[in-house]
């Protein structure tokens, strides 16, 4: 199996994108040999993620495992270089199975322009996007992989997305919701990695002052972070500040994140998928690959900052919910105030709080990337989203309710499902950060999120109420509604099994992560 | 006369296919015009051959000649076969057009090569004299094709505001190179790099070379010098314009190239913070003026005057150091971006020349909605506009990448608020590249548009200049360092001596 | 820090199998993990085939439950003649460190006396309820739900009480949560019954907050997570929990209280009886609630050994809610809604005792009530099954009709009123003997008080239910043996089961109440009486018999009229009882409807009209500079600046001859004066 | 060297005899209200600075300026001031009637520069002395050698110029037939 | 003679070129005007050579490219200027607004 250890992460890089260039082989009026290349190249590339897996060695999860390190672009020093480690793994494997399920679900979903080929390849270069960043460690390739994710959702969205008009407060402009959302996403992005590369490009040029010849190699890189070598000073303090940027729009967190509901909300089912699944899951990656290991003194210093604007996030995602008329929206406002419990958890600066982070982002993406399936297929059976007109949803369609009903209880943390963990050990990990960090405002931060807890089951419960329970409304008295049909179940089962198994077993996730987060933690704060 | 015929090869075959299409057009009856077209294609693909022997034979790395007044080497080989590549690749856009109507096709060809061959002379030139002779032989035949489209008062204003700003460039530039002959005694790059150095505190001196760069800076369409652009892009013949923006100021930046590199590398203190101003008003002025704009060739000149001043900004990095590795850096980096910038703009000017017959129009309104029609087209159009983004893996992200490294690489902070300026400005660029894209894909086909489609876009050799362009786009992406490798040795023998 | 360091090892050591003169069980306690998985076995198998079954899924249920009550018996009959302690933990994850140890995560069961006690009641009770709903439930529109959300909740229960740690714990309390919410919007067709069930859960996760913070805070202290070192910690009196051991207890009884309905976080309670009767038997009577008692008393070493700073206020909360909650059932006509304060009261004893120190006392009580309160429940049930209204005003009458429900009721009532010599007067006995032995007198006063407080509104109950005429609609008639049998069946601990902890007195090999649940890995040290303390006990009984008198004298002469209802509305007392305080209305006016509305409507302005403004507003004003620099600097600007120039010295009519300068020259002039500028800029300046 | 030492030097005297015509024609060329008269202001102007060059010993370049001006370029002028009908003769306002800014930025141009040429003057040494090439002729061979040696390449890039100008100068300027006038040429 | 009266002159020159430039409205003005400019070029040229006074007269051959080039671009101006003129019958440049927006 050398080659598996060699080619198997390249493979699962780039089989997508293979698959996308294949698709134009086929002829455009054959949809179905499309759909076939899109799942076969996506079922392959989950099937190799799982071998990785499989392969992993658990027991050194804290080292790069498959790593390739080839000549790039010697110029500047950039290389091919990729791995996986503890912390990478999970998200990988996410990464490829939501893929595939994305393409299940797609089978008998289409939405308007209808263009089977060009919404695939635009989904498989997405893949492509989203499985090299989780194992580039050359920050040049991780910018590549990073960026490359924009263009296909941009399209997505700004193609297939929601034309609903909308107002815009303040301007009085009215736009096309998939215009608006497509180019805000885009540039939101954009402005933030800009900045990231900035910050990516400094400490390629400090680097050479310890190394003698500068470098993006992202081990080396963490290698210097761990003697401290980039200091504690303003160049630190600015380079951490750029990355930040870049990731936290990502993230998104508060206030970078009103591109979030405005692009969930637009975009076709399987982009608010991928999106909330995996997208956003970039940014806070990053947070634990580069930003905090090659920075950590600055990674402490702006610590106590980066808490307060997840608990901001968590606080003001939860009461935006409570606003919403929209279950796509409420559900796209959802992922801020969850994604700043994972922010939380790497605030803290902890092992605890990282793996907090880990778990879930893990959890974040397998739930709300079913609760935007599920928003999905019901709009695509009510054709509205405005909970108002929905209503007895339980009663039309029990099992899509009782999915929905499931979904919503693990996104409000209940225990034994996903979503808990990463809640619970982030609020532990706030109680005690890193040392050096102030106690009294960490665990001010802990009560906050706490409430926040409460809060997000406040939404999820009045949502679940709205949509799930009651009479339906009189307006669908003649409708014929079908349950949920069998792509649907191939492609929400996975999920759903997922859930409760990480729920149930968490060392699905931290068996993996745990020696890399307390790795991390060591290596970047000692002790 | 100690003259390298293998050397000069390009220059004689370029040279000698000007005289073929003369005597061609003035051979040929009428319908059989097309013929010159096939020989300017023809003499420019051989012209490449020399370039290939000449970078992979096993003769020496530098030819010297007449004296030291005409070097081929590295750097003005790469240069050379940009220019080749970039010509052949507006040539080959221009067949379609320049058939479609009733234009002079033998001239028009003549013209093109001659003012490719200025570009070769200049590649080469390492004296004032040369420069500025090669300068005016790439200049001399744009004024005039600017103005090829004979019966539309458009094109006409177009040729003569290029003219009247173009001769008083040239006036401005003169006037500067003999106060730099004057002041430094020496005509050649060396002599005044080497007299130069004593003259930095002389304002006299400093004059000179500014007037200088203000008349490179007419050519790269740098902001307060660009305002002809605009109007002359849009008024000129659409394959005109893609050279002008490509070639001829690909032609002023290995002006600037040499001027600050080869001739002024001693005295960065005055050309530095000028050409950091020219950058930053450029970037700035140049998107953000084009954000406003409907018509999609005027937007792409508005463009390319911001990437003009993209293209600048490493001399700015180049001028805060004296650290060989860092200006090195810096010309890589402005080269790379040349190259890159080349390729993207001429095939976004070749996905103009094609919409604009597919739908009669250049207003970005009326390209609404060309996937649904012409869905090739439509993916070019995506793929050369989001690379000209610098959105990765297309092209284009390397030549924005290699830019902030060169500018970031002194960590001086007056590079450094240049690399943001740059970094907002890229922002900036995408949201009117990305309303291209947006058109093209996102929005409903108007009303009464032709979508029948009754003309094909993409003929034969228009559709091979934009394959080739696209390929080099993806290609280059993904895969920079083929020649990113190549540029840095380069960029050392373009500052050679500093 | 000597302490810490001396505690330590025994930290580490506690878990596993049997310790000092406990025996570690037999095959039962060995796999006693059947009875956690069991039910989730039968929620999932009712989930997938229920439908198609005959029962519909009901015999899964009852089967399930029956192999665990064999299991929690045979457990029972064990730990009656000797201790048993088990612990197996097995490990599911582990992250980050604490206390210089991996904190893992684990999963496994506990069989000690505490345990084992509680498996029984669930199971017990639990059997008879599926059993009763069994006949309660039929021509129900969701039956197979209904059994596998008592399944779930039934899973959910054992592996809460089976918890050996903290993390298994919460996840077992918010599953019964959740079955809890699932169950009282049973009928959520109508907005009311879901309306309660949101209540339930949200009140509940208010408390589970508490919980949570609480586990985080005693839990980094010492490493695991696990019960058995907690315990042991805290009574080694380790120093690891010094600074933090009355915060996390306060914490933790913060999320007993809304699990456990106290004060003030008792609301969700009475609306939780939207759901069908038998889940209020069941859970929000005789287990579910119980939990926070549970948790109390599952560590209970913390609150006794360490954390006794918080006891006083813990005794305090409970006593407001054994005796002011006890007053809204004396105003409540839903006959469900007098039993759910009663049980609201009850759950006050019981926190109580075990807040003072009482261990045995507040799990006698909770053995107890268990099978009066389900009794009750279940009564009430057959009543309501008859009569098709929750109303006692649609009631009276019933004791003819409705014999066994009738006796079976009396039975459950006297006990509950605290009747000697039934189940109810012994367990209450023994709490207030506690809190006057600890020092609460005062508080052992209200409760007696309490005592006359209960035996008044039960016996308006049974007298308006059963007394007097019927009022209803229909002929009700005496429910089928599937649910009177039940009733029969609790009835029966609810007399005997007193008996079984009366100090002073035992039963041959078969020892006290107080040895069963003393089977513990470390000692509770909690106070017993060594003898009846009869004085106590008189006072007890004079209270439970003037209140069965007086709420006798007032409504069973005329229990039909309106007037003899109309008894109790006193001027201001009557208000305030019949709005509950007015708790919820402060809570739905003043927190639930502001947050929901205004302040989250606030939020979304603010996100559109501040955040995306900004957003919006940076484009909209980078559009309108590109507008600006290109229709009036690129374009216009000479223009301009020429006319400002001109406008000052020649006037308007300069200015439109100007305009018509030409372009070209514009262009150059900008290009001469650029060129100027740079060579000022450059050379003149520096 | 003062204004005395200067002014007594005699070949100063030819100097300002050349430069103050010259100086006054170019004015007359900028502001004339007649076209004619600015073209032959124009080679005033240029006649006067090929003096200038003689007395600097550029022989050469002083009559090729006199050949290729005025003997070639001012024709030129005049041919394309015919052609385009300017009003020959009549006096029109051939200037825009704003001319302020241009002055401004003009007089802005020469206070700089004379500003700095005064400033290198008194920097670089030997400014103020006398020319030394003044009264040496230089060879023209020396011009030929270097046209045909050193800038043999600019040369020959120079014919491409002229040609290029040349022929796209009659592409443009010439009226374009119409089609049918070009097919009759065609059978012709 | 010195060289600073030669330079001087030159920048006069090439001042009142500008002013041309700027101020005319007729192109074959303007044109005139840009040769004014040159002019000054080629006095600089030539007086910086007499003043470095070399063998290899760089100055001179400067100076004599100058002038050609200076003529290719009359010849080059003078065809746009008819070009203009044949479709506007105007020779006047003040007029060139239609790309104004």
């Amino acid at each position: 199996m050398a080659w598996f250890e060699s080619a198997g992460l390249s493979l699962i890089v780039f089989l997508p994108a293979a698959g996308a260039l294949a698709l134009f082989a086929v002829p455009k009026a054959r949809e179905d040999a499309q759909k076939w290349v899109a799942l076969l190249t996506t079922g392959l590339t989950a099937v190799l993620a799982v071998a990785v897996a499989a392969n992993f060695n658990y027991g050194g999860s804290e080292k790069f495992q498959f790593e390739v390190s080839q000549s790039w672009i010697p110029a500047i020093g950039a290389r091919y270089h990729i791995g996986v480690d503890g912390i990478s793994l999970p998200l990988l494997v996410l990464s490829a199975v939501v893929t595939v399920l994305a393409v299940i679900y797609s089978w008998d979903h289409w939405d308007e322009p209808r263009n089977v080929r060009g919404f695939l390849a635009l989904m498989l270069l997405l893949a492509t996007g989203m499985n090299g960043t989780f194992v580039a460690l050359d920050l040049v390739l991780f910018f590549i992989f990073f960026e490359l994710v924009l263009l296909p959702m941009y399209f997505m969205i700004g193609i297939w997305g929601d034309s609903a008009k909308r107002r815009i407060p303040v301007l009085g402009r009215t736009v096309t919701m998939r215009l608006y959302a497509a180019i805000k996403f885009f540039l939101f992005t954009l402005f933030g990695s800009a900045f990231m590369l900035l910050g990516f490009l400094a400490l390629y040029f400090r680097s050479g002052d310890f190394l003698g010849d500068n470098t993006f190699d992202i081990p080396t890189l963490i290698e210097l972070g761990s003697r401290n070598a980039f200091g504690s000073g303003t160049f630190a303090f600015l380079v951490f500040g750029a990355m930040f940027l870049g990731f936290a729009v990502k993230v998104p967190m508060w206030p970078f994140h009103t591109w979030l509901p405005d692009a969930h909300t637009a975009a076709p089912t399987v982009g608010s998928v991928l999106l909330a699944a995996i997208l956003l899951k970039l940014g806070s990656y990053a947070f634990l690959r580069i930003s905090i290991p090659i920075l950590p003194d600055m990674a402490r210093e702006w610590a106590p900052f980066i808490g307060l604007l997840a608990v901001i996030g968590i606080i003001y995602g939860s009461l935006a919910c409570l606003a919403q008329t929209d279950v796509k929206r409420l559900i796209a406002f959802s992922s801020v105030g969850h994604m700043g419990f994972v922010m939380l958890g790497i605030a803290t600066m902890t092992d605890v709080g990282f793996n907090a982070s880990l778990i879930g982002m893990v959890a974040h993406g397998l739930i709300t990337g079913l609760l935007f399936f599920l928003a999905g297929s019901m709009h695509h059976r009510y054709h509205t989203r405005e909970i108002a007109r929905l209503g007895g949803n339980q009663k039309l369609m029990p099992w899509m309710g009782g999915i929905f009903a499931f979904t919503a209880m693990a996104s409000l943390g209940l225990p034994g499902l996903a979503g808990f963990w990463g809640e619970f050990m982030s609020l532990l990990g706030a109680y005690r950060p890193l040392a050096g960090l102030s106690l009294s405002q960490f665990q001010t931060y802990m009560v906050i999120g706490a409430v926040g807890t409460v809060l997000t089951a406040g939404y999820m419960l009045w949502m679940l109420q709205r949509v799930n329970l009651g009479e339906p409304k009189a307006e669908w008295s003649d409708h014929e509604f079908h349950d949920v049909g069998p792509t649907e179940w191939l492609a929400w089962a996975p999920l759903i099994v997922a859930i409760v198994a990480i729920g149930v077993y968490p060392r699905i996730v931290l068996g993996a992560t745990t020696d890399a987060v307390v790795n991390l933690a060591r290596t970047a704060f000692g002790g | 006369m100690d003259l390298d015929y293998h050397a000069l090869a390009p220059e004689l075959v370029v040279a000698a296919t000007i005289l073929v299409v003369l005597g061609l057009d003035v051979a040929l009856p009428r319908p059989r015009k097309y013929w010159t077209a096939f020989a300017g294609v023809l003499g420019l693909a051989l012209a490449a051959v020399p370039l290939l022997t000449l970078a992979f034979g096993d003769g020496p790395e530098t030819r010297s000649m007449l004296g030291g007044a005409y070097v081929v080497d590295g750097f003005a080989l790469v240069l050379k076969a940009v220019f080749i590549v970039g010509g052949y690749l507006v040539l080959l856009m221009s067949v379609s057009y320049i058939e479609s109507d009733r234009y002079y096709q033998g001239e028009y060809y003549l013209l093109m090569l001659t003012s490719i061959l200025g570009s070769l002379v200049m590649a080469s030139s390492r004296d004032l004299i040369t420069l500025f002779v090669g300068l005016e032989l790439v200049t001399g035949p744009l004024f005039l094709l600017a103005g090829w489209r004979k019966g539309d008062a458009k094109s006409n204003e177009a040729s003569l505001k290029f003219f009247i700003l173009g001769v008083l460039s040239t006036a401005i530039l003169l006037y500067g190179m003999s106060f730099l002959y004057g002041l430094t005694g020496s005509v050649t790059f060396e002599g005044i790099r080497e007299a130069g150095a004593d003259l930095l505190d002389s304002g006299a001196f400093r004059l000179a070379v500014l007037f200088t760069l203000v008349g490179f800076g007419f050519k790269v369409t740098a902001v307060p010098f660009h305002f002809w652009a605009p109007d002359t892009y849009e008024g000129a013949p659409t394959p005109v314009t893609a050279y002008l923006s490509v070639g001829s100021k690909a032609a002023g930046f290995v002006g600037l190239l040499l001027l600050c590199y080869k001739a002024l590398p001693s005295v960065t203190e005055i050309w530095g913070p000028a050409l950091w101003v020219l950058a930053a008003l450029s970037m700035t002025l140049g998107n953000l003026t084009a954000l406003r704009q409907d018509n999609v060739v005027r937007m792409l000149a508005y463009s390319s005057i911001a990437q003009g001043g993209f293209i600048l900004v490493p001399f700015a990095a180049a001028a805060v150091s004296n650290d060989p590795a860092v200006i090195q850096e810096a010309a890589s980096a402005t080269i790379v971006y040349v190259i890159i910038y080349a390729f993207m703009n001429l095939g976004a000017f070749g996905v103009v020349i094609a919409g604009a017959r597919r739908t009669g129009s250049t207003m970005i309104d009326d390209w609404a909605g060309m996937w649904r029609y012409a869905p090739r087209l439509a993916v070019l159009g995506a793929m050369f506009f989001f690379s000209l983004a610098g959105i990765p893996p297309l092209a284009g992200w390397y030549a924005k990448f290699a830019m902030f490294l060169a500018i970031l690489r002194p960590g001086n902070a007056w590079a450094t608020a240049l690399a943001v300026i740059a970094a907002v400005n890229a922002v900036i660029a995408l949201v009117y590249y990305a309303r291209i894209g947006k058109t093209m894909w996102m929005d409903h086909v108007p009303e009464g548009a032709d979508t029948a489609g009754t003309v094909n876009p993409l003929t034969g050799s228009l559709a091979l200049a934009l394959g080739i362009s696209a390929l080099f786009v993806v290609v280059a992406g993904i895969l920079p360092f083929e020649f990113a490798g190549v540029f840095a040795d380069l960029a050392k023998v373009v500052t050679t001596g500093i | 820090m000597v302490s810490a360091v001396a505690s330590a090892p025994l930290i580490l050591a506690a878990g596993e199998g049997g310790a000092g003169d406990l025996s570690s069980g037999g095959f039962f306690a060995e796999t006693a993990w059947i009875m956690l998985v069991l039910p989730f076995a039968a929620f999932l198998a009712i989930i997938l085939v229920g439908k198609r079954m005959k029962g519909l899924g009901a015999e899964l249920a009852i089967g399930a439950m029956g192999v665990n009550l064999l299991w929690a018996s045979v457990l029972f009959v064990q730990n009656m003649f000797e201790g048993i302690y088990r612990e197996v933990n097995l490990t599911i994850g582990e992250f980050g460190t604490f206390a210089g140890r991996r904190l893992a995560l684990e999963l496994g069961f506990v069989v000690d006396g505490l345990s084992i006690m509680m498996y029984w009641v669930v199971a017990f009770v639990g059997f008879l309820v599926f059993v009763y709903a069994h006949g309660y439930m039929k021509g129900d529109i969701r039956v197979p739900w209904f059994f596998a959300s008592l399944s779930l909740f039934a899973g959910s229960m054992l592996v809460l009480v089976g918890a050996p740690n903290l993390i298994q714990l919460i996840i077992g309390w918010e599953g019964v949560g959740l079955a809890s919410y699932l169950l009282i919007g049973h009928y959520w067709e109508e907005k009311e019954n879901s309306d309660a069930a949101v209540k339930a859960f949200l009140t509940n996760k208010v408390a589970d907050v508490g919980l949570i913070l609480g586990t985080i805070l005693l839990v980094p202290a010492l490493g695991t997570f696990r019960f058995s070192a907690l315990s042991a910690a805290a009574d080694a009196h380790s120093d690891l929990l010094g600074g933090v051991a009355v915060a996390g207890a306060l914490l933790l009884f913060f999320g007993a209280m809304g699990k456990s309905a106290q004060f003030p976080l008792h609301v969700w309670l009475p609306d939780a009886m939207a759901g069908p009767t038998p889940v209020s038997a069941l859970m929000h009577a005789a287990t579910m609630v119980t939990a926070g008692i549970y948790l109390m008393a599952r560590t209970f070493p913390l609150y006794q050994q360490m954390a006794t700073e918080a006891r006083p206020w813990m005794v305090t909360i409970a006593v407001i809610t054994l005796f002011v909650l006890g007053f809204l059932a004396l105003v409540a006509d839903d006959l469900k809604r007098v039993l759910a304060y009663s049980t609201v009261s009850q759950l006050g004893y019981m926190m109580a005792a075990v807040a003072a120190g009482g261990y045995t006392a507040g799990l006698f009580h909770l053995f107890t009530h268990a099978f009066f309160k389900a009794l009750l429940f279940l009564g009430a049930g057959s009543v309501i099954h008859a009569v098709h209204s929750n109303n006692m005003s649609d009631m009276g009458g019933l004791r003819k009709e409705m014999p066994v429900t009738f006796w079976t009721f009396v039975v459950g009532s006297l006990s509950l009123a605290g009747v000697i010599p039934l189940a109810g007067f012994w367990s209450k006995d023994e709490i207030l003997a506690t809190l006057g032995h600890e020092g609460y007198t005062a508080f052992m006063w209200v409760a007696i008080l309490g005592a006359f407080v209960t035996a008044f509104y039960m016996t308006r109950a049974v007298a308006l239910t059963f007394f007097g005429t019927y009022k209803g609609h229909g002929h009700p008639h005496e429910s089928p043996p599937v649910m009177t049998a039940p009733l029969v069946a609790l009835a029966v601990p609810s007399v005997i089961a007193g008996l079984l902890n009366i100090p002073g007195v035992s039963w041959g090999p078969i020892r006290n109440f107080t040895d069963w649940v003393g089977a513990r890995i470390v000692p509770m040290g909690d106070y017993h009486p060594k003898a009846i303390e009869w004085e106590l006990a008189a006072y007890g009984l004079i209270a439970a018999v003037a209140g069965i008198a007086l709420g006798w004298r007032l409504f069973a002469p005329d229990a039909e009229t309106q007037q003899a209802r109309d008894r109790l509305r006193i001027p201001v007392l009557y208000p305030l009882l019949h709005n509950k305080y007015y708790i919820d209305d402060l809570y739905m006016k003043g927190v639930v409807n502001p947050i929901k509305g205004p302040l989250a409507r606030a939020v979304d302005w603010v996100n559109g009209y501040v955040i995306d403004a900004v957003i919006n507003g940076a484009g909209a004003v980078t559009a309108w500079l590109g507008g600006l620099v290109y229709g009036r600097l690129d374009q216009q600007g000479i223009d301009l600046l020429l006319n400002a120039a001109a406008g000052g010295t020649r006037g308007a009519g300069g200015k439109l001859r100007l305009l018509q300068s030409g372009k070209v020259q514009q262009y150059a002039g900008a290009f001469v004066v650029g060129a100027l500028l740079l060579v000022v800029a450059f050379v003149l300046v520096t | 060297m003062t204004f005395s030492e200067w002014i007594a030097e005699p070949v100063n005297w030819a100097f300002l005899a050349m430069a103050i015509p010259m100086v006054l024609a170019a004015l007359r060329v900028v502001t004339s209200r007649n076209v004619v008269h600015a073209a032959l202001f124009l080679v005033l102007a240029l006649a006067a600075s090929a003096g200038l060059f003689i007395l600097l010993s550029a022989e050469f370049v002083a009559w090729v300026l006199v050949l290729v001006y005025i003997g070639a370029v001012v024709v030129l002028f005049l041919f394309g001031i015919m052609i385009t009908r300017a009003p020959i003769g009549r006096e029109t306002n051939l200037s825009h009637d704003t001319r302020w800014p241009a002055a401004v930025a003009a007089l802005g141009v020469f206070a700089v520069t004379f500003w700095l040429i005064n400033a290198v003057a008194t920097q670089m040494g030997g400014f103020g002395d006398p020319l030394p090439a003044v009264g040496r002729a230089t060879a023209t061979g020396i011009l030929g050698e270097g046209f045909i040696n050193r800038y043999l390449i600019p040369f020959e890039a120079v014919g491409f110029v002229l040609l290029a100008a040349l022929i796209g100068g009659i592409t443009l300027a010439r009226k374009d037939l119409t089609p049918a006038e070009e097919e009759e040429g065609a059978r012709v | 003679m010195v060289l600073t009266q030669f330079l001087v002159l030159g920048a006069l020159l090439f001042s009142i070129g500008v002013y041309g430039l700027l101020s005319r409205r007729n192109a074959v003005t303007v044109l005139l005007a840009v040769e004014l400019m040159l002019a000054a070029v080629n006095i600089n040229l030539i007086a910086f050579e007499a003043f470095w006074n070399t063998a290899a007269a760089h100055g001179q051959i400067f100076a004599i490219f100058v002038i050609t080039i200076a003529a290719a671009e009359v010849g080059i101006g003078l065809a746009i200027i008819l070009l203009v003129f044949r479709n506007r019958a105007s020779g006047n440049i003040d007029q060139l607004d239609l790309m104004r927006w």
